[in-house]
């Protein structure tokens, strides 16, 4: 990672691409979604995916263009209502859904990136949610042991990188991004605007460059 | 005022300045038209800021309530990731959470994410918000379109959160729940005891206090 | 908190103060430690303190003169070298050290600031820190699991504010100070400028304001 | 060279182009001055940055290192919070971690944060940098200041972590772990395989590719 600058083509960025791999996408409601390298992951015919991320979008935006298209065989999110064609093949038997709480998946994320065995949530405690985990009780409030999750590939959109790889969210857009940045064998930053080192204040970088493998200009297709 | 209107005029009075609230989809929001003279509160998005308000002119890009909908801001608004969104979410520091039901039941149970094999849209963040906040209100109207009951014995369907609502309120009355039980405390104007009683399975108390509602003013703002 | 600014003088801080109180500090080696609120804890003649964070810095700086005035009943911290007071009273008997890893302390604050249970590390294992806690194994790998961290009182510091208490901190002073802002029952921020709510850029707010009870002006006293 | 130089100009070759580093106090610190031409490194400081650099010039305010004291920044620096830094650090983002030993021994494990009755400092962030950087490189003096040994057979003191050291540099001799097992790899200018053996109490194997070490060079840039 001492090279010059990390950014990538969708051309070197595909080598990374392949069948039955795991991803872990940013966004919510399709803010905070690559919408390049998704379109790139469709172009380039990949599939057997296992999708992690908040939600499926819609059938023809941010993640939920790759559901609607059939490239994935599982969904890990919280929430899958805006997309009825993940329900559709979900009902269907056709794609595997596993609905976490949101608060839980960001955890969960996040212990995958940070080193953790997993966390003790109350949330879930009492509802379907808790079937098959492991629950420890302290000072008589009941927990979930919650296990982390990684992937393959994490897709992030930033607004702005410098060059060493730190990126720089803008507003809602942050949400799961900078989670996903610690949790994946293979980190991407999609973003619109590219400075040298330097020219990012250092009290404003939201993902230090290290954890940020290759950098793709938005709309540079 | 329809019902949906005066449910959400009955939350707001509940509202304290200052309070921190995170508004559901759908009813929650037409909440703050509702707020009494001098009551600010501050409006958690759980896709990760502190500040929302209501879409003043053109959209701003990344500026995106929960339902993915573009949106404002007002001074003082902080951004942040879905890790601390709900970290404050489940830490208690959401003072009020305001979100619709399909069933609740007289121990505090609450089920409003799924039908099985009807609709399965997951829980999105509501499992951790009805965890995590402080007081919990359920704004729903008082009984199914076929004039089924949703105030139950038990709830049916799969729970959001077992024993975390606080109030219920409803176009016929306001429920608490107070040392585990559920209260009758006030009924809505023009709607009699018995009225209530037909349309609500669950068992309750009436309070020795119940009022009518109080619903000052009568247009929104 | 509806309240137009949270500025407070030392004298309503001090009504804070008791003794046996648990105050979590921000800081590494006093760099983000709130050197007056220290201070002022010290001539209000407070004690029997547990005080939790980094380390008790020197015997005449930061936190480390609540230590040297024998103010101090407990510590929780992952380092007391640099001030030979803690490790004198220490083998003396005088004063009750708990040492935990410095990674294992984060997530334990920020576990009691987001209403975890607790985390699953592998920190420790193999070690005399494993003593006395619960152990987990998943797929081979052994996890301590480690337990929330609250306290009465947060001291943070941070550069600047604004009115409603949104907080930047500058530089290393950041540390553990955003960490211990949710899990305290009251949060006071020193800061060297209160500037008005919506003079700082939403996207650099790295703790929200509703998180923060109180500010102090630094040097004020 | 003295020892403790030689021991940092031959850790400084083992250093790749890109590599993130952690170095503790002390003798780890010198490192930098021998990285080879066009090898970069990022340097952690789990205070909360990565991009740490020599002071130039006048101290900023609040910049300062894992050991309280001034310090620069390079291009491209990223500030952030504890607990950012320990899920760098423990989620396996740093590649390489020097730091000094008090016992090392043939099973990988390390004792280097307290002599029970003697010197309790604390572990810090030492216990998270073992246990979660991918390369753990102990830089010490081969032997006590009495001539004992410190590569033993089994630790005798309190334990940092259980096998997690891959490399020892003494000025006498390299080590690697190898499959488990303790491999003598290199010997000092000058030192005979006889004076290792005298003076290492564990049992190793001498690599069939065993050689002399490289330093280049021998003044610091």
């Amino acid at each position: 990672m001492g090279t010059p600058c990390k950014r990538v083509s969708y051309e070197q960025l595909r080598l990374r691409f392949h069948d039955g791999m795991s991803i872990l996408f940013g966004g919510f409601m399709g803010c905070g979604t690559p919408d390049g390298i998704v379109r790139d992951l469709l172009d380039s015919g990949v599939r057997d995916l296992t999708i992690i991320g908040n939600d499926t979008a819609c059938a023809d935006t941010g993640i939920g263009i790759l559901v609607a298209k059939r490239r994935v065989r599982k969904v890990i999110a919280s929430h899958i209502g805006t997309n009825p064609e993940t329900g559709r093949q979900m009902i269907a038997g056709e794609l595997e859904v596993e609905l976490v709480p949101q608060g839980t998946l960001a955890e969960r994320i996040r212990c995958g990136g940070a080193g953790l065995g997993g966390v003790l949530t109350p949330t879930g405690v009492g509802t379907i949610v808790e079937e098959g985990k492991t629950k420890l009780s302290f000072d008589g409030v009941e927990y979930l042991v919650e296990r982390p999750l990684r992937a393959d590939l994490a897709i992030l959109k930033a607004h702005r990188a410098d060059d060493k790889g730190n990126l720089v969210y803008r507003r809602a857009a942050r949400n799961f991004n900078p989670l996903m940045a610690l949790a994946a064998d293979f980190v991407v930053a999609e973003v619109d605007e590219i400075v040298c080192a330097g020219e990012i204040d250092p009290e404003l970088v939201m993902t230090p460059g290290i954890l940020v493998n290759a950098l793709i200009l938005s709309g540079e297709k | 005022m329809d019902a949906k209107n005066l449910i959400a005029c009955r939350v707001a009075q509940e509202l304290k300045d200052g309070d921190v609230v995170n508004l559901g989809i759908g009813l929650p929001t037409l909440i703050p038209d509702y707020l009494p003279e001098g009551i600010r509160i501050t409006l958690q998005s759980e896709n990760g800021f502190l500040g929302l308000g209501p879409l003043v002119g053109d959209p701003l890009p990344d500026l995106v309530n929960a339902g993915g909908k573009p949106c404002g801001m007002v001074p003082g608004t902080a951004f942040f990731d879905s890790a601390l969104s709900f970290a404050i979410i489940r830490g208690g520091h959401v003072d009020v959470t305001v979100l619709g039901g399909l069933e609740v039941d007289q121990l505090g149970n609450l089920a409003n994410w799924m039908v099985p094999g009807k609709m399965v849209p997951g829980m999105g963040g509501a499992m951790d918000l009805v965890t995590g906040a402080r007081n919990v209100i359920v704004a729903m109207e008082h009984a199914t379109k076929s004039g089924g009951a949703k105030i139950l014995y038990r709830c049916s369907l799969p729970l959001t959160a077992a024993g975390k609502v606080t109030s219920i309120v409803t176009e016929l009355a306001f429920f608490r729940f107070i040392d585990g039980q559920l209260v009758l405390t006030e009924t809505a104007p023009g709607i009699t005891l018995e009225e209530i009683r037909a349309k609500t399975e669950a068992e309750f108390i009436v309070s020795t206090q119940c009022c009518e509602m109080k619903l000052p003013g009568s247009t929104p703002k």
